[in-house]
């Protein structure tokens, strides 16, 4: 593996209410390796948001160390819906972020467009969300990420609000977007074709509060290595298999 | 005896000690005698309580004659006819910010007067009695009639004129604060004037000719009593209408009143009287026809009630 | 307080003891503001900082609803007040939401009035004061006339907002069993809007202790808008600012009490 | 209308035919109903089956407006109300966004202050008229009060309620970019509750003439609300109505003017 | 096949709008079996809803013909969310159907209760929706929808709005209680191994308007014919792969 750029050490959090308090994680421990793509499934509730969460600054842990392997890294979030802003226009979405971190010089707006053009939405700069299918929106969102240049990107159930057919073809996009982009990605999902298409590790987390019960390291036997590639690789549907029943799902 | 009570609804154009021979009749039972129970709304404003009159919810008005000439002359049928007069003077008294007693009207030149709003009885008089003593209510002096009738004397306390004409007993209380002093009194100054009168629809007065004579007798037999009695018996009499107010600052009220010859000593309303008012209106530009004694107001009552009464 | 057998963290512990004491310190700081404000203008009335004939003070304030209370009078005229609002309030949600299912009902009636509605809902309904009194008469009925017109418009446009926020889904699942268009209303439409509804009650039972008080302006022979009236024109502040202070204590109770209902009207929320 | 080359199907053609059928009996119901109206009340007044002397009557009303128009007061006091109008609720839209920034800001302050808002909030303002009058004068300051206090308080907590709603992820979004307080209230809260807060406005414009009418009963010289105490005073019910009916007409285009910033303001609607 | 149920001729749908006019389905015509599961798949947007609509009687169709066998059929149509009553117990909420159509009697009220109780909710009954996890909701609803007792069921992506792995579980759930209570049913989705899983014919529509494509006939070597083992039939790969590829998707 390569240097961890992250490690998370016996990570403990505790949310408290009024009705008492609940465990959400216990004692997670990761080391997260430069480039690397790491994908958490594990049953609804059980924690997930949690770890992104604090890896991200939003919440404190209750206890337990993280690690950056450098102390000025840029961590880029994307969250389930895209959260454009209604008012502003693709461009000044994607602006958002820098502008946040005063960083919105020419250059990095520069850059912003590019990624823009890049990535196919340059006839839509002018446009409000509203007039943008969903997929282009969650692409959208992504660049606005991506603007920010971070070097760790968290993703939590990017694709989820989307249609299935169009969720297909957004994880291939996005995904060879991230890999072109060299990022490290820590990915939550609910769906393991997603799952094992896309990452190098899958973390399988217990029921809350979560523990990790097992990381599956996936290695495909296919062509190109991208996510349609991936789906049809002949481990494909062992690692499927293994891993649906570690989940152990119930309603 | 009891049974055959009528009640009547009486609507006054405000609560004031001003009219202290009508609470005084109410309270020495001189309407109970006459089997009439009154019920007193408080109207603010003569033509709220018109409004009242006409539109059949209060059975007798209390106002100035000034507001039925007004209905009469926008071409109202059913019009409202004054039967008995209560008060002949303007009961209203001009404050400054400082004891006067060598006030003089001059003295109101170029200064700030708050005065009620246009149209009223009250602003009419006061316009009326400057003219009379050589001022020019237009060019001379700068009156305020901007403000409510019920927020003068706040609005003077508050800063607003350097006078401001006001009834009792917000006067006196102004002058307990020494906020403002009485330098003169409207009422002596305008002479008379059917300044407050009862009044009932046309309509009314043809189909309950006994209850309108049964309450001007009781409200003579009130002017009667107020006449022969002190401002001290008088407060006592009617302290049950003014419970906020103290007995000796009602007492002080009545007395000015009184000294004033403020109230009618019958309830008759002369053609004199009332052509007196009709040339204030006039001269205040708010009456462009004359109205004619006979169609607004009816003696008849009046004359019955002296006659009988001693 | 919650309390349970379980053991709780130290961790846990400690935000149950800050929480206890943020509501403290937001308990607390209410009541200091508020007593240091009577204090204060006491003080300041005392000091003749201000004028206390104007602005009334604490003792003064005191003393005038003791004598009201003693004199009898004080529930005479809440009494009064309280239930011409409590009438003009129902009577204007009754109607209001009867248009506005009316409206609701039929779209082009909702559309021929809509340019109406919309002179009529900017319309201050203040101004109407002196028309209500030669039309309805000057009584009581105009007090509440005047407490429901100034109401009413928002009632129905609220109530009517509340009707065609309905999630459309929940029509359309009504339809699949094959519901008539009274069924749409009663089994989706009413129960779906009471949220919407009791919210319009709230601004309603506002409107209402306005329009009453506007109208006890214009007539009256009690109440506490005559009390004020009365108060200011035999020049008495104390008065005036008794019933308003009366008042405002009054309609803050009747508030809660509107936020009470919906509470108990919407279980699953 | 929209127009295009391509030629429709006979279906869209009657479908595109019905609904401007519809318009069209929409427009004439409308227009009808007002004419209809209109010379109901004419002949009724001339027939006498209503009091015309109390319901005015709509050739009276002309002739009123022409007289007002060719004295040239009707613009004056038209001019007056309308001013007092925008400064109040200018005035009361400033204040009430700041003063919900600030409870936005602290959720301390916020609670604090929360069961005083209820008070206020319940608090038929117009009792103040007195009071007003006392503290700030005689004069267009305390008309101007007038129409803040009556809209200050719905605005505050129109705004404020707009804050609150604002989605939590779109915050939770701008933190992930470490966003400040600050750039929280001007990147999302403000913008996002633009639509809320317009709508806060459209009631804060009818509550301010509500208020500058109230105010004008209290104390005036000129403007509409002069205007109706002036006729009720000396009995001209054609002064009172045609006033009325002037103001409800300003009323009415000053709450488009507002619907129609609104609709500027927020273009990815 | 059975004698068809259901016979669609020739249906056309055309919305109109004022600024022009969609023609949502073009010359759709199918013959459905008793007893049928079909599913239909399509692209967003291409007309899958308006066909259901339609049959539902939701909407009129501009032309084409609608033949029931048998003309007191109860249909049944279930959405794409749940859409419980809030303000109803998940017991009202099942009697819905049952009091719009004035068939509330004791009887029919009995066999929904006796619904409720047979597929796991009997506990619940009193609850009130929110109270209740999506899954349990999602079944509150079709049981709702069964409570009718219809023959035919319209199903508008019923499971779109669960999370994956609850999704796969109330799939199975929900797909054996129609194929117990022998129902016949008419199921539009966007995800393939449901459609498979489930289907005795998938219809694959084209991009707006919508025409029929092509249909498959699912047959399965799976030993009970549960989703779940339909999911690891040998088959099961192909179909999905043919099917992905005769759906052409673009984001
Ligand atoms: N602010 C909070 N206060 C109290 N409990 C919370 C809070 N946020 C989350 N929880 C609880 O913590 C647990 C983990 O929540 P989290 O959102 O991390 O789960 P998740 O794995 O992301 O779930 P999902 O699959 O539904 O997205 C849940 O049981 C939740 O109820
Ligand atoms: N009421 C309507 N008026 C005008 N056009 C409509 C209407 N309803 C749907 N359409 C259009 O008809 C087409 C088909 O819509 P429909 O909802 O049937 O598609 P769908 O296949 O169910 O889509 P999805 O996969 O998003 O659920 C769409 O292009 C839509 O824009
Ligand atoms: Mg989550
Ligand atoms: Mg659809």
């Amino acid at each position: 593996m390569p240097t961890p750029v992250l490690s998370i050490e016996k990570l403990t959090k505790i949310y408290h209410s009024l009705n008492g308090e609940t465990l959400a994680i216990k004692d997670f421990t990761l080391d997260i390796g430069e480039g690397e793509f790491i994908v958490i499934v594990g049953p609804s509730g059980c924690g997930k948001t949690t770890v992104l969460s604090i890896l991200a600054g939003l919440l404190f842990p209750s206890s337990g160390l993280i690690k950056y392997s450098n102390d000025e890294v840029t961590l880029g979030y994307m969250l389930q819906d895209d959260h454009l802003f209604p008012w502003r226009t693709i461009l000044d979405n994607v602006y958002l972020g820098l502008e946040i971190q005063n960083r919105a010089t020419t250059e990095n707006k520069r850059r912003a467009e590019l990624l823009i053009e890049t990535y196919g939405l340059g006839k839509f700069k002018q446009h409000y969300p509203a007039q943008l299918s969903g997929g282009m929106r969650q692409r959208a969102a992504l660049i606005r990420t991506l603007a920010i240049n971070p070097e760790i990107l968290l993703l939590d159930e990017p694709f989820s609000a989307l249609d299935y057919q169009t969720r297909m073809a957004v994880t291939d996009d996005i995904g060879s977007i991230i890999k072109k982009e060299k990022k490290t990605a820590i990915m939550v999902t609910h769906d393991l074709t997603e799952a094992i298409s896309l990452a190098n590790r899958i973390i399988v987390l217990t029921k809350r509060p979560a523990v990790i019960k097992q990381i599956f390291d996936i290695k495909l036997t296919s062509t190109d290595h991208s996510p349609t590639q991936n789906r049809n690789a002949p481990e494909f549907m062992n690692y499927y298999n293994e891993i649906w029943k570690e989940l152990d799902v119930h309603v | 005896e009891k049974e055959d009570v009528t009640v009547v609804k009486l609507n006054e154009v405000t609560h004031s000690v001003f009219y202290a021979p009508q609470y005084a009749a109410i309270s020495q039972g001189f309407f109970s005698d006459e089997g009439l129970k009154i019920e007193i709304t408080n109207g603010q404003g003569a033509d709220k309580v018109l409004t009242a009159v006409i539109s059949g919810d209060s059975d007798i008005g209390f106002c100035g004659p000034e507001a039925s000439v007004y209905v009469y002359n926008q071409g109202k049928e059913d019009y409202a006819i004054s039967f008995a007069q209560l008060t002949k003077r303007d009961g209203s008294f001009i404050l400054g910010r400082d004891p006067d007693p060598d006030f003089t009207f001059d003295k109101l030149i170029d200064k700030d007067v708050i005065g009620g709003r246009k149209g009223g009885m009250p602003m009419m008089n006061l316009q009326w009695v400057l003219k009379q003593n050589g001022i020019d209510p237009d060019q001379d002096v700068n009156i305020d009639s901007s403000i409510q009738f019920a927020a003068m004397a706040g609005a003077f306390k508050g800063g607003t004129g350097d006078y401001v004409s006001l009834f009792e007993p917000t006067a006196l209380a102004l002058e307990k604060e020494g906020a403002g002093y009485v330098v003169a009194s409207l009422g002596v100054e305008s002479g008379e004037v059917p300044y407050t009168c009862y009044n009932a629809t046309k309509s009314y007065i043809e189909e309950n000719p006994d209850i309108i004579q049964k309450f001007t007798n009781a409200i003579y037999r009130g002017q009667l009593w107020v006449k022969e009695n002190s401002p001290e018996e008088i407060a006592q009499a009617i302290v049950e209408f003014f419970p906020d107010t103290d007995i000796d600052d009602l007492t002080a009220v009545v007395k000015r009143y009184k000294d004033q010859d403020s109230w009618n000593t019958t309830p008759m309303l002369t053609q004199d009287s009332f052509e007196h008012m009709q040339n204030i209106m006039e001269s205040a530009g708010e009456l462009n026809k004359r109205a004619p004694f006979d169609d607004l107001v009816n003696t008849k009552f009046a004359e019955t009630a002296i006659e009988n009464i001693k | 307080m919650y309390m349970s057998e379980k053991n709780f963290s130290k961790e846990h512990e400690q935000y149950i003891k800050k929480l206890k004491t943020n509501r403290f310190n937001v308990i607390a700081t209410r009541t200091i503001l508020l007593v240091f404000f009577i204090i204060f203008w006491e003080v300041a009335a005392e000091l003749q900082w201000i004028d206390s004939f104007i602005t009334s003070q604490p003792t003064r304030v005191l003393k005038t609803l003791v004598n009201l209370f003693t004199e009898g009078t004080l529930f005479k005229h809440l009494f009064t007040t309280v239930l011409e609002t409590i009438i003009g309030f129902t009577t204007s949600t009754i109607l209001g939401t009867v248009i506005a299912i009316i409206l609701w009902w039929s779209p082009f009636i909702s559309k021929v009035a809509d340019p109406y509605l919309v002179v009529l809902n900017s319309l201050p309904k203040v101004a109407l004061g002196p028309i209500i009194l030669v039309w309805v008469g000057a009584g009581p009925v105009a007090i509440i006339v005047m407490a429901v017109l100034i109401s009413l418009v928002v009632t129905i446009s609220g109530v009517y907002s509340g009707f065609t926020d309905v999630d459309e889904a929940k029509i359309t699942l009504v339809k699949t069993f094959g519901a008539t268009k009274l069924q749409i209303l009663t089994k989706v439409v009413l129960p779906a809007s009471y949220p919407t509804i009791t919210n319009a009650l709230k601004i309603n039972v506002g409107l209402s202790w306005v329009g009453v008080i506007m109208g006890e302006f214009l007539v009256s022979k009690a109440g506490l808008g005559y009390l004020i009236v009365y108060g200011s024109q035999v020049f008495q502040l104390d008065l005036v600012m008794t019933s308003i202070l009366i008042l405002s204590l009054a309609a803050g109770v009747m508030y809660q009490i509107i936020a009470y209902i919906e509470k108990k009207l919407i279980p699953y929320k």
